[in-house]
Parts: structure tokens; sequence; C-alpha cells
């Protein structure tokens, strides 16, 4: 069974999908969700341990061989991605019973339950294939189950952050399609290896330009790099808490790695900044948005909200990373992806739990946390000391191979807007610390967060600081990833 | 053959008259009727360049389907288009420009249209035409491709399908009552 | 490329760019659907203008015909169709909901609701 | 040429020709229900003698079979819905034209 | 050539359909024009299978005078009822 | 839509022929074009015409909700299984060539299966979506 690891990751959420959707109730899809997602979570990291010692693992579907069908391939990065997302989902889906229940209705749970597997589906299956417009599938599979999902919010205006996700999300997966028609029409083929082996003898023409122009700014699009983030903080601040945590730690990181995989695995490192000007148009960028998103998520008086402007502040320091191009750069990257879907992941949940005692999320919610709900409050500052970088956290190790990496280049200016956005998140972390510790509670007979949410989320914040304190296990997968990213796609 | 060629550019240009047509008019129950025919020309547009299973679809789903639910959802939300605010169409119609601009740049590199001996008929899609006969055995090489040498593409197709339904259920799907005698809300 | 040819793919650009206008200007919601729908259609055009070969036909065996068009760009607008019809039906969906909590799908009535509360 | 390939040529030909005069009355008649006589009498009649000159041209084959079945159904499906569009149109209220009430008038919708 | 000319021709109707379908007035000139528009395209289709010489391209044409007929129903049904879903038996509302 | 008689006798006398119809298409799929998918949105549209000429709960009595959910995740889990089946007789998954002893039997095995999971689904999914917007309307 070992040979079929990459299809069983796939097959738990796609044949637990449609049974879950004819379950009823709301524990029994709840069940099936949890323990199929566990079951994933197994698979990716008996993967990534294959990955370590074989190298690349290449799947042929169907038996066809690799132009002529579709193939996975997956290597560190990949293999990194999927412990990614089908580890926050096995630590989601438990605390997802209570809060899902409290927000969404027992009625719609199994049909829940269903698009979240679909969800967990769409971003695995973005990640393990190998083939261009394989990868459109998919996007288009958690996308759909996203706008659902972010839909089921309890505010009305859930509704129109999720139309407007529709509507951007679309215009990006179609640019994305633009772009694989013309790589399509200039090589023949669509699978990616083969695409990187036959493009740089036709990489100079204006057909191939366009398409990187159409492929890379339909991702940002999904990614909300910041001039087309729009669509973000509406999203995560109106729908159901374990949705964002869900999302908030692993949707953006999903487009995040299909945008590494077609600037450095496909287009090569040459083309994309050497041909063409990648790193001058996403650093300004990157930098842009990581200083403007963390000076609005300042103002926030919706500390969700706060926190989403806060991703968008860190998908800038993610892309600043990848903009580089450099391995020391991709390395920050690919550990900032990882690190900050875990320390979102923690302080999403947090403020799920904050929702389901307090009944909002405001800061005045906040106020006294500290006497109230000590294990949930200790939880956000944890959460909030990684979000800006501590040592001894997760935020530091990325944040600190982000400015490793600038250093190299000698990018002075650039460790400067690093260092200022941490600044400010010590601001807009500080200012809820605040809050919980020396406001007045709004009503303090509100008492702990149930044990069901509160396992679930100190699983995720021990997981911020084991993983700050031993950096052995992500840094050297980070390394070993960059590298094999850096030499090209082709490399077994 | 020319004549095909022609045909093609006719529809296409039957297809920009229509488009802005959809744009301009502030009746949506007239907007999605010319939608309804703007499907049914495209459909007609892909039967012309030799894709009858994408015509068939189109025609099945575009102008069938979505022209349908279209319906269906404008005789919920009502028909008429309010008039567009002035300020906010400067910034689409720069954008437009740009993409457009950029894509032009992008088909001038292109290679010829309708040619055998494009990459595109040259590289993989050989093996689909001449091997499939013995591999497959199905007369209809789209099938063979969509069912066996990409079945993983059409697997993920029949999921997002589902997730469409789902999603659907989901949004306004009526809660389960008693099916006898159609519960209204 | 022969004059027609690029007429093809200009026409085709020229729809797509009416599309896309469409999708950001419009204020209705219902208009902004049918303009992605125009945009995605549009692409498809695109894809299946790859695949047209002179004189050949369509890709199902045929006594006598040798040259066939290429089947794989078919097989791609398939699916790609059909995840067309899947975003289009969430999203109509979703506009009904729209105008059921706040009466109206107008993008800009529903910004200032939006500032308002 | 044959006389096969004559008769199917005309019939082809006049299909066409009535399909372009009833393209030609909808635009030139002064209201619906008038229109509606170019539109619904050349459409059942065009399509015809249109798939007609086709069967013979394909010959006697499944083709010819299937083009009978189109035929067929749009023997019937056609008046039926020009049938039904002129009642909803008599339903809603449209009033016909007639000389004394002068110009156009279909736009009282 | 014959094929050509009837191809030419059938074009021109559309044209003329759709200039139809834009100038309107009333929403039943349109209804109209699409109708017969949609004839006409299951013509175009068929003659297309003729150009092409492939018979099995008439099932499509098939289809589309279905769906023609189909969305011919449901725009009269929203017209009068207003909805899709209704039985009416009873019209007013 | 009782007053619209001729339209409803030309309805009903048309619909088996269109199921009749779908039949064709998803079987005849691999001569021809066609497929599961067109075969299942034509099936449905058959639905859709009684839903339009007799209304909603006519339909939904012939083809109730919850048939139909049943149907559309058996869709799903048809082809999804084809697959694990292929895999567990010992080829990778989707290898239809293993699901008999003959790799082109087995191909014509597998996708015949496949396209019927595809039609299945699709069928019921755009039923469900008809019937899902044309009740929303109904309620409202």
């Amino acid at each position: 069974m070992l040979a079929h690891l990459p299809v069983l990751v796939i097959l738990a959420p796609l044949l637990g999908a449609p049974v879950a959707s004819l379950l009823r109730g709301p524990n029994w899809p709840w069940l099936l969700a949890t323990l199929l997602s566990w079951f994933a979570l197994l698979c990716s990291v008996l993967l990534l341990i294959q990955v370590n010692a074989q190298g690349t693992f290449i799947y042929t579907m169907g038996g066809w061989e690799a132009p002529w069908g579709i193939e996975y391939r997956i290597d560190f990065a990949n293999a990194l991605l999927l412990v990614l997302i089908t580890g926050l989902a096995s630590v989601v889906l438990p605390y997802a019973r209570l809060s899902v229940e409290h927000e969404i209705g027992a009625d719609r749970c199994p049909l829940f339950y269903t698009a979240l597997l679909l969800l967990i589906l769409g971003l695995c299956g973005i990640t393990v294939t190998g083939d261009a417009f394989n990868v459109f599938v998919f996007l288009e599979v958690s996308s759909l189950a996203t706008y659902t999902l972010i839909a089921m919010g309890k505010d009305r205006r859930a509704l129109t952050a999720s139309f407007s996700y529709l509507i951007m999300g679309t215009i990006g997966a179609t640019f994305y399609l633009i772009g694989v028609g013309f790589l399509y029409v200039m090589t023949g083929t669509l699978n990616m290896a083969d695409l990187a082996e036959r493009l740089p003898a036709i990489s100079d023409s204006s057909t191939v330009r366009t398409a990187f122009a159409f492929i890379v700014t339909g991702i940002c699009l999904k990614l909300a790099l910041f001039p087309l983030h729009l669509w973000l903080p509406n999203a995560y601040t109106y729908s159901p808490s374990a949705v964002t945590a869900f999302l908030g730690a692993t949707a953006t990181k999903v487009a995040v790695y299909v945008l590494i995989r077609f600037v450095f695995t496909i287009f090569g490192v040459e083309f994309s900044f050497g041909a063409e000007p990648l790193a001058e148009v996403l650093v300004p960028l990157a930098i842009i948005g990581l200083l403007s998103a963390s000076t609005v998520s300042i103002m926030q008086p919706n500390i969700k909200r706060m926190l989403a402007y806060s991703s968008v502040a860190q998908i800038g320091y993610i892309v600043l990373g990848l903009a580089m191009g450099t391995a020391m750069g991709l390395t920050a990257s690919l550990l900032h992806v990882f690190n900050h879907g875990l320390m979102k992941g923690a302080l999403f949940m947090v403020m799920g739990a904050v929702a389901y005692r307090m009944g909002g999320t405001s800061i005045d919610d906040m106020r006294g946390l500290a006497k109230t709900m000590p294990l949930t409050f200790w939880a956000f500052v944890l959460g909030g000391l990684s979000l800006i970088g501590v040592p001894l956290t997760v935020g530091f190790v990325s944040k600190w191979h982000l400015i490793l990496a600038a250093l190299e280049l000698g990018w002075w200016p650039v460790v400067v807007a690093i260092l200022a956005g941490s600044m400010l998140a010590v601001v807009y972390v500080g200012r809820v610390v605040e809050a919980g510790f020396f406001g007045e509670p709004k009503d303090a007979t509100k008492r702990e967060a149930p044990w069901g949410l509160l396992v679930p989320l100190w699983v995720l914040v021990i997981a911020n600081i084991w993983f700050g304190i031993d950096t052995r296990l992500t840094v050297d997968i980070a390394e070993a990833a960059a590298a094999q990213l850096m030499a090209g796609g082709v490399v077994r | 053959m020319i004549l095909e060629q022609l045909i093609d550019i006719f529809l296409l240009v039957f297809l920009a008259i229509i488009s802005i047509a959809v744009l301009r008019i502030r009746d949506l129950f007239t907007a999605v009727m010319l939608f309804g025919i703007y499907s049914l020309t495209s459909a007609s547009l892909f039967m012309v360049l030799d894709a009858a299973d994408v015509g068939f679809t189109e025609a099945a789903v575009g102008a069938g389907i979505s022209t349908i639910l279209m319906l269906a959802t404008i005789s919920m939300t009502g028909r008429e288009e309010k008039p567009l605010k002035k300020k906010g169409t400067m910034l689409p119609l720069a954008i437009v420009v740009i993409t457009g601009a950029t894509l032009v740049y992008g088909i001038m590199d292109l290679p010829p249209f309708g040619e055998p001996d494009n990459p595109v008929h040259t590289h993989v899609a050989p093996r689909y035409i001449e091997q499939s006969p013995q591999e497959i055995d199905v007369p209809n090489f789209v099938t063979a491709v969509l069912a066996s040498y990409r079945g993983y593409d059409t697997l993920g197709e029949v999921v997002v399908i589902f997730t469409a339904g789902v999603g659907v259920m989901l949004l306004i799907g009526r809660r389960r009552k008693r099916k006898e005698g159609i519960s209204n809300e | 490329m022969s004059g027609l040819g690029v007429w093809n793919y200009v026409i085709i650009i020229f729809l797509m760019m009416i599309g896309l206008y469409m999708v950001m200007s419009s204020s209705n919601l219902v208009k902004k659907l049918i303009g992605l729908n125009v945009f995605q259609t549009s692409v498809f055009f695109l894809y299946i203008s790859f695949g047209y070969i002179e004189g050949a036909t369509g890709p199902v065996m045929q006594e006598g015909a040798s040259l066939y068009s290429n089947p794989l760009p078919h097989v791609l607008i398939l699916t790609a169709i059909v995840v067309g019809v899947a975003t289009t039906a969430v999203g109509l969906a979703l506009s009904v909901r729209i105008k059921e909590s706040f009466g109206t799908i107008e993008e800009d009535e529903l910004h200032t609701m939006d500032s308002s509360l | 040429m044959d006389l096969l390939q004559w008769l199917s040529a005309i019939l082809l030909l006049s299909g066409c020709a009535l399909g372009v005069i009833g393209g030609i009355g909808i635009n030139r008649f002064p209201d619906f229900y008038t229109r509606m006589h170019a539109a619904g009498v050349t459409d059942t009649l065009c399509a015809g003698l249109f798939f007609g000159g086709l069967m013979i041209h394909f010959g006697l084959t499944l083709a010819s079979a299937k083009l009978f079945l189109i035929f067929l159904f749009m023997l019937f499906t056609c008046p039926t819905s020009t049938h039904a569009l002129a009642k909803a149109a008599r339903h809603s209220g449209l009033v016909p034209w007639t000389k004394t009430s002068g110009v156009e008038q279909g736009a009282s919708k | 050539m014959i094929l050509a000319a009837a191809a030419i021709a059938i074009l021109v109707t559309m044209l003329l359909a759709i200039v139809r379908a834009l100038l309107g007035p009333s929403i039943f000139d349109r209804m109209l024009a699409v109708n017969m528009f949609g004839t006409k395209t299951v013509m175009l289709i068929s003659l297309i299978a003729a150009l092409a010489g492939r018979a099995d391209y008439l099932d499509i044409a098939l289809v589309y005078a279905m769906i023609n007929f189909i969305a011919m129903i449901a725009v009269m049904k929203y017209f009068e009822y207003g909805t899709l879903g209704h039985d009416g038996e009873t019209t007013e509302e | 839509m009782s007053d619209h008689l001729i339209l409803r006798i030309v309805g009903k006398f048309l619909i088996p022929y269109i199921l009749l119809f779908g039949l064709y298409v998803q079987f005849h799929g691999d001569f021809g074009p066609g497929g599961g998918f067109q075969a299942g949105v034509i099936f449905a549209s058959a639905f859709v015409i009684h839903t339009l000429l007799f209304g909603l709960e006519s339909a939904e009595r012939i083809a109730p909700q919850w048939v139909l959910k049943i149907v559309a995740a058996s869709g799903v889990l048809i082809y999804a299984l084809v697959g694990v089946a292929a895999m567990l007789m010992g080829g990778n998954y989707l290898d239809y060539d293993f699901l008999a002893a003959d790799p082109i039997a087995g191909q014509h095995i597998g996708i015949i299966l496949v396209e019927f999971g595809v039609g299945l689904t699709v069928a019921s999914v755009m039923m469900l979506l008809f019937f899902t917007f044309a009740g929303r309307g109904e309620a409202s």
C-alpha cells in the first residue's frame, strides 16, 4: 500500500465527502470527517518520510505515463504542504464539532462537513498534482467549497463577502486558465515536468511572456497579494470560526505553493528573475502590502478582521521571500508558509472560542479575558508572540531566515521593512493583550471555553512552541525543498 | 476549408454583437435571453471548429441549464438593473484595456491558426489518435482521453459538480421537513 | 498567421474583454455572473481554436479520415464548461440569498448598507 | 449533376430563401402579431424544405433518419412554441396592430 | 457550392433575427426572434454536419432543437407566472 | 400552465423520447459525440420540462430530493470506487487495464462504469439545482 500513499491522501476526503452528505445528525458526519482527516495526516507524514528517504515520488494516474496521463510528482515542497493541510484539518475538525453546531445549526451539519471535506480534497489535490490543468480543476473544487463555507457565517455580510470572493476567485482562475492555454499552445503539453523541459527552447516569445504574466496575476488574486487582497478581510471576518481557522491557515498557502511551483519549477529561475522582472514587481508590492496591511490591522475593532489583515501582511512576507529568487529566500518563504499556518490557525481558533462564549469577536469581547477565560487568553498571547516573531516561537524562525536572506542580497531597506512590520505586529497584538489583561470583563459570569475547543487549540499552540524550539525538522525540509526547487523541476 | 473559417468569423461577430447588447441592456430578462442565444451561437462555433463534444455540452449546459437557472434567479431577485453610477467605470475600463493589450501582445507569437504541424498537434496529442485504437479501442478519441488518459481530471469534474450541488443545497436548500405538500418556509 | 486566423483570435480577445468589463463594471450581481460566463466562454474559444486543424475532421474515428483535430483541448474545455456552470450555480444561489437578506442585488446599494452597519 | 442532386439543391435553396424572407419579415412588419406570421409560418416550412434537401443529400442512411427525427421534433415544437408565445402575448394585453391604430404600437410592454 | 450558399443564407437570417432581438421593442418580439434564431442554429448545425460529412453531428442538432424548446417554455413560464416551479393550475398571482 | 393545453400535451408527449435520447447519448458516447455528462444534462432536462409544465410538486413526487441526493453521492462513489477496484487488482489508481484479464476489455468496462457514474451525478445534481432554485422561488 505504500506505493499508493499519495492517492490515499486524496481518497480519504474523496470517498468521505459523498458518504458524509448522506449521513444524518451533527455527530456522524463529524466523526467520519475527523477520522478521515487523521488518516490523511498519517498518510502524508508517511509520504514525507518516504520522500525524505527516496527522493521525488512519482505516481501515474491510470498507469499512463507522464505527458499523456496525469501524474503526481511529490517532492519536499508538496509533501510539506500536504502535512500542513492535513495536519490543520486534523486539528480543526475536532474543534469544529462544538463551534459548528453552535454557529451553523444541527440540520445543515452533514452538508457542512461534506463541503469541508471537499475543501480539504481540493487543497490536497492542488498540492499533489503534477499537471497544470489538473491544478485548475482542483482549484475550483476548493474554491466552490470555500464560497459555500464562507457564506455559512451568521452575519449576513458573509454572503456579500462570499460573492465578491467568488467573482475575484473566478477571474483569477480564468486568468490562470488563459496562461495555461498559452503555455499549452506553445509546447503541446500540460505536464509540469514536461513543460519545464520544453519551455527554455521557446521562452523568448511574447506568448510565453504573456502566459507568465497571466498565471502570476491569476494566482496572486487567489493568494491575496496586496492590491488584489480586497476579498480576503471580509471573507475571513464573517465566515464561521472553524472555517476561518482552516482557510486562514491553508487556502492562501496552497496558492503560494502553486506560484512557487510555476515560478521555480516550470518557468525556472533564469526566466522568472532574469528575463522577466518578477522580483522588481513582487518585492515592492509585498513590502507595501505588509506595511499597509499591518497598519490597517491596528485600527480594526473586530479582532477577527484584524487577524485577517495580518494575514494579508504575512502573505507579504511569504511573497517577499520567494521574490528574492534565492535559495535562502525560498527557504524562508516555505518556512513561513508552514509556520504562519500554525500560528494563524491557533489565533483564529482562539477567536472561535471567544465567539463561542462571548458571542462576538470585537475588542470589547476580549476585555478582561485573562480573568474569565485564562486558557483561551494565554493561547492568544502565545500565538500573538509567534505572530510578532519573538524567539522560541515559530514566527521567529521564519522571520530570522527571511532577514538572513535579505542580508545575503544586501537589501537593507527590505530588512528595515521586515522589522517595521514586526513592530506594527507588536502594536496590534499588544492592543488586544492589554485589553485582555487590564480591561474590565464585559460579562464576568462567562467561563472558560469547553474542552472540546481548548484541546485542539492548545495542540496548535504547543506546535507553535515546539517547532520554534526544535527547528531541525522544518528548517531541514524547507532547505531541501528550496534546493530542489532552485535546481528546477527535473530533479530526481 | 475557407468556408469553415468564414462561418467561424461570422459567428464570432454575432457573439460580439450579442455580448455588447447584453452589456448595454438594463432589463435582466432580455439579458438572460440574449445570453441564451449567446450560448447557442458559441455552441455552433465549437461545432464549426470540429469540437462536437464541446458544442454538445455547451448547448446543453450554457443554453439549457445556465439560462434556466438564471431565469429562476431573476424571478426571485427582480429584473431591473439600476443604472450605473458614473464614478466606477474608469478603473474597470483601464484594467480591461491593459489586459486586452497584454493578450494582443500574447497572440503575436502564436503558431498559425489551423496548421497541422503546430506544437500542439505534434507533441502529446498524436499518441491519443494513433495509439488509443490499440490501447483503449474506443472510436471517440475525446471519450478515450476524457475517461481514461485524463480520467483523473474527469473525476475532479464530477467532484466539482457534486460540490456545486452541495453548495447550492447548503445555501438555498429547503430545510428538512415533510416532503409531501411542499412546505413553504 | 493567415488573415482569418488573426481575426479569429482578435475577436476572441475582444469578447473576453467585454466579459471582463461586464464583470467589473456592472452593479447587478446577476449581470456580473452573465459577464463571468461570457468571459469564460471566450477563453474556451481560445482553447478550441488552438486545437483546430484546417481540413481535419472531429476527433471521432471515421472511415477514410486520416487527419483529426486535437482531442485534448476538447477534453479540457469539457471539464472547464462543467466548472463554469458549477460556479454560476453557486453564484446565483448566493445572489438569491443576498436578495433575501439585503433586499437588493445592486452592488452600490449593498456597499452603502455594509458601511452603515 | 443527377436528378436527386438537383432536387436536393432546389429544396435546400428554397428553404433557405424562405428563411431569409422570414428574417426580412420580422424586421419589416409593423407589430408583434404580424411579425409572428413571418417567423412562425416560414420557420416550419423552411425547416421542412431544408431538412428534406439535406435528407436527399445524405441519401438513404442513418443520417437521413436522424434528420427526419429532427424535422419531426421541429414540426411539433415550432408551432407549439409560436402558439404559446402568441397566447402569452395576448394574455399580457399586447394589442394587435390595425391600420387605424397607426404607427408602431408594439412597445406596450 | 450549394451548401455554401445555404450556409450564407442561414447566417444572414441569423443576423436578421439578432437585429430583431436587439430592437425589441416588446419582450415578445425578442422571444420570437430568439426562437427563430434557435431554429436557424439547428439548421446551421445540420448544415455543418453535411459539410463535414459527419452524420453523428446530427445528434447535436437534435439537442439544440430540444434546448430551444425548453428555453422557450421556461421563458414563457417565467413571464406568465413569475416563478418556474409553479404548477400553473391557477393563473392569478 | 393549464391554459397552455397544447404546450402541455406536446411536452408530455416528448418527455419519454427525451429520456430515451438521454440514454442513447449515455451509451453511444464511446462511438460518437456524447457521454455521461451530456446524457446527464439531457436526462435532467426532461424533468425540467415536466416541472415547467406540471409544477414542482408533481416533479418532486417522481424524483424526491432524498433520492437525488443519494444518486448524486453514489455517482461520485462509483467513479472513485472504480479507481479503488483497479488499485486493489494490482494497478495504479484508475488504471482500468487491471479490471479484466484483457486490458482492452478492462478499459471498456472502466470507461462504461465511469461514464455511468458521471451520468448519475450530473443528472441528479442538475435536477437538484433546478428543483432547489424553483422551490425557493415558490417559497418566497
